[in-house]
């Protein structure tokens, strides 16, 4: 039966990395915007929704009001500042990096460096049994759910609408896709909004079920670029899968060889990468 | 519906364009030559607005573009077949397509109707177009223009890489575009395919429009100057391809 | 609403004002406490403690005007090691005062030592700090060990809780303060039956929470800051009801409001609680409060007491305080800080109280409650210093306690 | 054999499930021009990236100049004298055209390991890239990177860098495409002229430039070798001229 | 046979380069007499990290191998010190040996697990590498100290100890010798090839190079030179602690090499220089100087995607055109293109 509650516990760790990695399967993979402040937006979003939690006591509406400020925030700094270095790799890596810095200092002096511990909402608290002598906490078993159903729709949505596509074409062949009618600061607007939007998502769970400090961005952000890099880059099954994978790794390794606590996740991401340089469900990048 | 009115286009420092008018009349087919780097492509990426212009205007359809973004250019009703097989290679062929698409009336192309021209694609439909061979990659670029069904058309060189049928498929598809009534600037290196089916040609050298032919001449077979002036001679020109013959003769390039 | 003190800002003319010049003179201190990254809400709370005692006294301490320069060490040695050289060769500093990080102390202190700058240490536990004679090093903070050295007498013949777990942070000062915890545990009799050991910044302590030997009495906890939210959150949520005693940081005032419930009971030992009673407490806390919307902690403390030891050093110096003077001063300083008497052994660390606290709710806000208390508690405890100095050190001890 | 400059013999490539080439056998004698034609998509790319050693068969060996080179990679063969040009442009697109010729020429065995010297000081290197840039009309855009060349100078710039290495075994991925009808011929008469020791293996689509190079022509269709003849049979084969000139076989 | 030589302008613009690097070079060593001791400490430190950042580039801006990993290298440097100086008496000359063995040799496992990644592929691969690394060098307490590190390091062994003076010339003496080797090693053809590398692998393996052993080539020779500039920094320092193999640092030598220029062979030296003196003056401004950089990072991303370096080129050669109209391409973000015939070396280098 341990064996069953460290399953349950990597799948639920996996999935909460799944719900950070979303969004940048969406703006890292799919439209190769290298968002560093991914982690950042993580942490607005947790911190507005407590914030605004505090202050109205409504779980849901706080959720809901946070996801949409942090995504327009986001939505801002694609159109002010990202969106003059598109396909500029590097230059978007010091942008994302002194917005994430920025963010970061923002939260400090605003929240303070304490940790804080967002709410987890009604009906989620304490823990249920499991063939009898299992104890899971029900928050956990939701969270796997809520990445099953989250990776489901966004699926869903890039395999029924044209947008993925769209973005695509823009990473390959910017001019060219402006030839063929896709608008593609629009576009870009949009999508980089929608991964801002899973970010601060993500925040509000995450924030639940661990805690938020203003240094946990780095910690999360290079969990989460690990499991996009890992799942391949824009293949969101390849996302939940490394999510899960990496999740179950961290929870056995951690139980198993708890000396190498430090390795068991980077030691063996590096050598699957050296054996499979286009990671799980990565495409040969062509050309 | 396409008016160039003496611009100037460069790269950086480097001046490419200078002073270069052309226009493209409703329903007319212009043929552009030139020998490599006399900026043929230059000025096709200027009309469609990936380079703006320094000095001069282009007119399209009577709005003056040239300082519009290439995607509203794109939604007046131009496409582009670009040069080089740029196509996005990590979208499957019916990707390409599908996000290309535009319906504007009822005389439009339809996936289907292209794949009738260029039947190879449609063994490739779901592979990404990076790896589809060079001659289905210029199919595809064709292809993808055709059904943003603009109203003009630029085309350069489309029938790079093309076997001998599929240039003849290219030229049918071409002829069948302006039988439906769409404008084409079409740049080629094949002087027989690009003679057989425009109604004006032109020579582009060193960014200026040296020699303009018009269709009663192109009839009367009158095109040894032109001929000439690309650096081929007229003697086994029949099939759109060339001959071995004196290069030393172009006063071009 | 806004928890961070509202110091900082400007930090060259912020606290006392520039220039102070007192009766006796003037004295540089440098305040190196971290203003970024993990271990800023600590670094801000020292500060504060330090500068609102230095308020307290009209920006003159001993009658030498002080002038506060604050650097930040960012938490890498490399930084904090250009900083210290900056407010000594720069900034004219007669003493540094802070440091969190323990290798960031173990970078600076060589160096302040060469320069002949005293160099008092507000919060880095690393035991080996406080390991020399007659340096110009003091420690008014705990050592990874002082603080929970009592705990495992305590938890074994006070609350005879006869084998324990222990859950501590994968570095020297989980280490250490474990190690603390066991070696008087064991000495006392009773039994360390696991130990766990997690990195730093554990996201998920799942893993740790359910490898918890469920037979054990009691769970010995070192997982100081957010660590400790997220410990306590997943201990809870699995529903382990074993008692934990913790180190003192893991229950830290900085902590409890965000951890609320889930802290609830726990014990633990340190040299401060904001609710000891006495006079020089009440002073601090008064204080505190007046000026900061939440409870005092050990940080601020410490940095409060820091600055009451070198008022009481420049008591002792005649005319400019030279380093050599005022470590020379320090180290027969007595004080009376908000933790109780307060004095430095040979090594340059403070000998304390140790407080053995319980997370209780009064008047709806969750405190740390004293329940007993241990006298002057030194680095070594009740062990004799060459005796203990002969032992290897406690970070190579770690996971021999449970075999 | 070792007169063979390249001998494959029942190659298969396979890409996932499709079957790009299928039982493809071609041996060409040193010294021959061979032209390879075949319609868009008949696997002719394919067949070089096999023989350049970029692409290894599902199926089949590869010999080269009397060696077996099927497991070797690209860079061994490149070694032993092979040099071939890209369908799709591929230089070193930042770098200038003076670098890219110096880079290529440093790939002899006495320079790839030089660590020690400039480059361009190595012996002969200046010169000879010099002497390359004057011969093919590169000299005023010598400092100009490749990306900044107009599309047919870049198609040049692969036959150059082919060609500068004097390779024993040239593989010409439609060289002339892009180029115009002047630099074309002027392009087919130079390779006519080439000594008759260097093996050429061509695709092309013009049948004029083919025909008038060929010693013998192959013919490839649907991944599998149609024919392969001297030119005079070819461009009368029905069958041929079904596949591959369609309609366009009246011309 | 008629050798062409340089034309004119290029023989008086390599003068110039000279004359300036000259002139550079002669302040540099003129700095222990003017500068007050800590500007002296900061700008040995400013050496290393140049040094570092240099290193680093090979990879980085030549390779076109974006690492996020090097600090692995820099702080095995370190350790190589910390661990030879406070354990044994070894002479400074054999502990540079051992430092550049000691990172050549992780350069050859990073590039052997390198083979093949690219792009962010092999930007994740390397964080993880270095990560791993940061894993050992914080568990191995009996080599390493852990988090507390090893302190306490003295410049005994290494010539003329003692003098702030000393070890700056010293360092200085290092640091020009590392920056022509690795200048040199850039101009020779596996230089060439390793920029090829970034340019077309497969064109590079058409050609006859073996493509894998490049990448470890330059690997192993950023390595090399990484290591010596934690060498020099553990020194300076007199500590080797983790930190100087976490993740922040391998982010910050990226930021060090973009701001400065990363096309360019001193850019990355000088983007460390500016980002230095930057945070060290900012922060005695305001503790608020996170922020602060955050703007700067972004300031640069957005008016100096070429770095520094790459805008003085860019500026120069307007300058020299006189067409008052700025150069339009429509291309977003394209910046105008380079063409390097006129322009000086030391700017205009691009990549050789
Ligand atoms: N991106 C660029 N930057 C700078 N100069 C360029 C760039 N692209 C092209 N040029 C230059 O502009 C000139 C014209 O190029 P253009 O591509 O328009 O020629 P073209 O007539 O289309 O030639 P081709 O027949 O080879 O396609 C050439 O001299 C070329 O070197
Ligand atoms: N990497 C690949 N993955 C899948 N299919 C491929 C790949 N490369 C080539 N193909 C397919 O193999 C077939 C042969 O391609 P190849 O490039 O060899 O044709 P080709 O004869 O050179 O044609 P062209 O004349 O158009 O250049 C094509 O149908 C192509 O789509
Ligand atoms: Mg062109
Ligand atoms: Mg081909």
């Amino acid at each position: 039966m341990v064996w069953l509650s460290n399953v349950l516990n990597g799948l639920a760790f996996g999935s909460l990395l799944f719900l950070v990695a979303s969004g940048l399967t969406i703006t890292f993979g799919l439209m190769r915007t290298i968002n560093l402040a991914h982690g950042a937006f993580y942490l607005v979003g947790g911190y507005l929704a407590f914030d605004l939690y505090v202050r109205t006591g409504s779980y849901w509406l706080s959720l809901v009001v946070a996801v949409v400020v942090t995504a327009v925030i986001g939505m801002l700094v694609e159109r002010l500042l990202l969106h003059r270095l598109l396909n500029q790799e590097l230059p978007q890596i010091i942008l994302t990096v002194g917005v994430s810095l920025m963010i970061g200092d923002l939260l400090l002096t605003q929240y303070g460096g304490s940790p804080i511990s967002p709410p987890t909402p009604a009906g989620l608290e304490g823990s249920m049994q499991l063939f009898g002598s299992v104890i899971f906490p029900k928050f956990r078993a939701f969270l796997i759910v809520l990445a099953l159903v989250l990776a489901a729709l966004i699926m869903a949505f890039l395999r029924f609408s044209s947008i993925g596509a769209k973005v695509r074409s823009a990473v390959d062949d910017q001019e060219i896709a402006r030839t063929i009618g896709i608008r593609v600061p629009l576009i870009f607007l949009l999508v980089f909004g929608a991964g801002t939007a899973l970010a601060a998502f993500a925040g509000v769970w995450g924030g639940a079920l661990t805690s938020l400090s203003p240094d946990t961005g780095l910690d999360v952000l290079l969990l989460a670029l690990v499991v996009v890099v890992v799942g391949g880059l824009g293949s969101v099954p390849g996302a939940l899968i490394a999510a899960f994978a990496v999740g179950l790794l961290d929870q056995f390794g951690k139980v198993l060889f708890p000396e190498w606590s430090l390795f068991t996740i980077y030691a063996p991401v590096a050598l699957f990468l050296a054996f499979r340089p286009n990671g799980l469900l990565g495409k040969v990048e062509s050309r | 519906m396409l008016e160039i009115d003496s611009v100037d286009t460069y790269y950086g420092s480097s001046q490419i364009l200078h002073g270069t008018s052309l226009s493209v009349g409703e329903g007319e087919v212009v043929g552009l030559l030139g020998r490599n780097g006399m900026g043929k492509s230059t000025l096709v990426h200027t009309v469609a607005g990936l380079l703006k212009p320094r000095r001069g205007q282009v007119t399209f359809r009577g709005r003056r573009i040239s300082s519009l973004a290439a995607e509203r250019i794109s939604r007046l009703g131009m496409s582009l077949v670009p040069q080089g097989h740029r196509i996005f290679p990590s979208l499957t062929v019916r990707e390409n397509f599908r996000i290309a698409s535009r319906r504007v009336g009822d005389r439009d192309w339809t996936a289907d109707e292209v794949l009738e021209y260029f039947p190879a694609l449609r063994e490739r439909w779901s592979v990404p177009a990076g790896k589809l061979s060079g001659g289905q990659q210029q199919m595809l670029a064709m292809g993808r223009a055709m059904v943003c069904n603009g109203k003009l058309m630029l085309l350069d060189e489309p029938t790079e890489g093309l076997d001998p049928q599929t240039v003849g498929r290219m030229g049918e598809a071409i002829d069948e575009l302006r039988r439906r009534g769409t404008s084409a600037l079409l740049v080629e290196q094949k002087v027989g395919f690009t003679l057989e089916r425009v109604d004006r040609a032109l020579i582009l050298s060193r960014g200026q429009v040296i020699y303009e032919t018009d269709r009663p001449q192109l009839l009367r077979a009158d095109t040894q100057t032109l001929r000439r002036l690309i650096g081929v001679s007229s003697a086994h020109e029949a099939d759109g391809s060339r001959a071995i013959a004196d290069e030393n003769e172009s006063p071009v390039g | 609403g806004s928890q961070a003190p509202s110091s900082g800002g400007v930090s060259a003319d912020s606290g006392s004002g520039s220039a102070q010049e007192g009766a006796n003179g003037s004295l540089t201190v440098g305040l190196l406490n971290p203003l970024t990254g993990p271990f800023a809400a600590l670094g801000e709370d020292v500060n504060a403690g330090f500068e609102l005692y230095l308020d307290s006294k009209g920006g003159q301490l001993s009658d030498y005007g002080i002038n506060v320069v604050k650097e930040d060490p960012a938490n890498d040695p490399g930084v904090a090691t250009t900083k210290a050289r900056q407010l000594v060769q720069q900034e004219g500093a007669g003493i540094v005062i802070g440091l969190v990080n323990s290798g960031v102390a173990y970078a600076v202190a060589p160096y302040l030592e060469s320069a002949g700058v005293p160099l008092m240490i507000t919060v880095a536990g690393a035991d080996g700090l406080t390991r020399t004679k007659g340096g110009n090093l003091f420690r008014v903070s705990y050592t990874g060990s002082q603080d929970t050295m009592p705990a495992g007498d305590y938890v074994c013949k006070e609350l005879g809780l006869k084998t324990a777990a222990i859950v501590g942070l994968d570095y020297s000062f989980g280490w250490e303060a474990s190690g603390g915890f066991a070696r008087t545990y064991e000495d006392a009799g009773c039994k360390v039956v696991q130990e766990l050991y997690a990195p730093l910044a554990t996201q998920d302590w799942a893993p740790y929470v359910t490898q918890i030997n469920r037979d054990a009495d009691v769970v010995f906890a070192v997982t100081p800051g957010s660590d400790a939210v997220r410990f306590l959150k997943a201990y809870r949520g699995f529903g382990l009801d074993t008692p934990i005693f913790a180190q003192g940081s893991t229950t830290d005032e900085q902590l409890l409001p965000t951890m609320g419930e889930t802290a609830d009971g726990v014990m633990s030992s340190l040299h401060y609680s904001p609710v000891i009673d006495n006079p020089a407490n009440k002073t601090f806390v008064d204080a505190w409060t007046e000026k900061y919307d939440r409870s005092t902690n050990q940080y601020a403390e410490d940095g409060w007491a820091a600055a009451q030891a070198l008022e009481a050093a420049l008591s002792d110096v005649k005319g400019e305080p030279t380093g050599d003077g005022i470590t020379n001063a320090m180290r027969n300083v007595s004080i009376d800080a908000p933790r109780g008497a307060l004095r430095f052994d040979e090594y340059g660390q403070a000998i304390y109280d140790v407080y053995m606290r319980k997370v209780t709710k009064q008047d709806g806000k969750w405190v740390n409650k004293v329940v007993d208390t241990v006298p002057a508690v030194n680095q070594f405890y009740t062990y004799d210093v060459d005796e203990y100095l002969q032992f290897p050190p406690y970070d190579k001890l770690k996971g021999t306690w449970a075999k | 054999m070792t007169d063979m400059a390249i001998a494959a013999r029942g190659i298969d490539t396979r890409f996932g499930s499709f079957l790009a080439n299928s039982d493809v056998t071609i041996e060409v004698p040193v010294g021959e021009r061979r032209v390879l034609i075949g319609p868009n998509g008949a696997g002719k790319t394919t067949l070089f990236n096999v023989l350049a050693g970029q692409l290894r068969p599902s199926k089949g060996s590869v010999e080269m100049l009397g060696r077996e080179v099927t497991r070797k990679p690209a860079y061994q063969r490149a070694r032993m004298g092979l040099a071939r040009t890209f369908q799709i442009n591929n230089l070193f697109d930042e770098l200038t055209v003076r670098q890219n010729i110096e880079i290529t020429l440093a790939s002899e065995a006495r320079s790839r390991r030089v660590f020690w010297r400039d480059l361009g000081s190595l012996p002969g290197i200046r010169a000879r890239t010099n002497a390359l840039l004057t011969e093919w009309e590169f000299s005023d855009l010598a400092d100009w990177p490749v990306r900044e060349l107009a599309y047919g100078q870049q198609r040049v710039m692969e036959i150059v860098l082919a060609m500068s290495k004097q390779p024993r075994v040239l593989l010409l991925d439609e060289p002339t495409a892009g180029l115009a009808p002047a630099d074309a011929i002027r392009l087919t008469n130079l390779l006519a002229a080439l000594p008759r020791d260097i093996t050429i293996i061509m695709i092309e689509h013009d049948m004029e430039v083919a025909f008038a190079l060929a010693d013998r022509v192959t013919v490839l269709h649907q991944g599998s070798v149609l024919a392969e003849d001297v030119p005079g049979r070819v461009a009368v084969n029905q069958e041929v001229l079904q596949v591959y000139l369609g309609d366009m076989s009246d011309a | 046979m008629n050798l062409p030589s340089p034309g004119d302008h290029v023989k008086s613009r390599r003068l110039r380069s000279a004359v300036v690097l000259g002139v550079l070079l002669l302040v540099l060593l003129a700095l222990p007499f003017v500068l007050p001791s800590f500007y002296l400490f900061v700008a040995t430190r400013i050496l290393a990290l140049g040094l570092f950042a240099t290193a680093f580039n090979i990879v980085f801006g030549f390779g076109g191998m974006p690492s996020l990993g090097h600090a692995a290298f820099f702080g095995l440097g370190a350790y190589v010190v910390g661990i030879a100086s406070t354990r044994s008496d070894l002479p400074f000359v054999v502990i540079v040996v051992l430092t550049l063995v000691a990172g050549t040799a992780l350069g050859v496992v990073f590039g052997l697990f390198n083979l093949r990644a690219k792009g962010i592929y092999l930007l994740l691969l390397t964080l993880a590498l270095a990560q791993a690394a940061y894993g050992l060098a914080f568990q191995q307490v009996e080599l390493t100290g852990g988090d507390n590190g090893i302190s306490g390091i003295t410049r005994e062994g290494v010539p003329i100890p003692g003098s702030a003076s000393a070890f700056y010339w010293l360092a200085l003496a290092m640091v020009v010798v590392s920056l022509s080797l690795m200048w040199a090693f850039m101009r020779s053809p596996v230089g060439m090839a390793i920029t090829g590398l970034r340019e077309s692998e497969s064109r590079l393996a058409a050609t006859g190079y073996r493509v894998g052993s490049y990448r470890v080539y330059a690997f192993a020779v950023s390595g090399a030179f990484s290591a010596v500039a934690g060498l020099l920094d553990a020194y300076l320092l007199g500590s080797a602690s983790p930190s100087n193999m976490a993740f922040l640092l391998s982010a910050e030598v990226m930021v060090f090499a973009i701001l400065g220029g990363a096309a360019f062979f001193f850019g990355p030296f000088l983007g460390a220089a500016v980002i230095l003196s930057l945070e060290l003056y900012v922060s005695t401004l305001t503790s608020r100087w996170t922020f602060v950089l955050g703007i700067v990072y972004v300031l640069t991303a957005l008016f100096m995607s070429d770095g520094i370096l790459g805008r003085i080129a860019y500026l120069r050669r307007r300058a020299r055109r006189k067409t008052a109209e700025s150069p339009t391409r429509a291309a977003a973000g394209e910046t105008d293109v380079a063409v390097p015939a006129d322009t000086d070396d030391l700017v205009e280098e691009r990549h050789t």
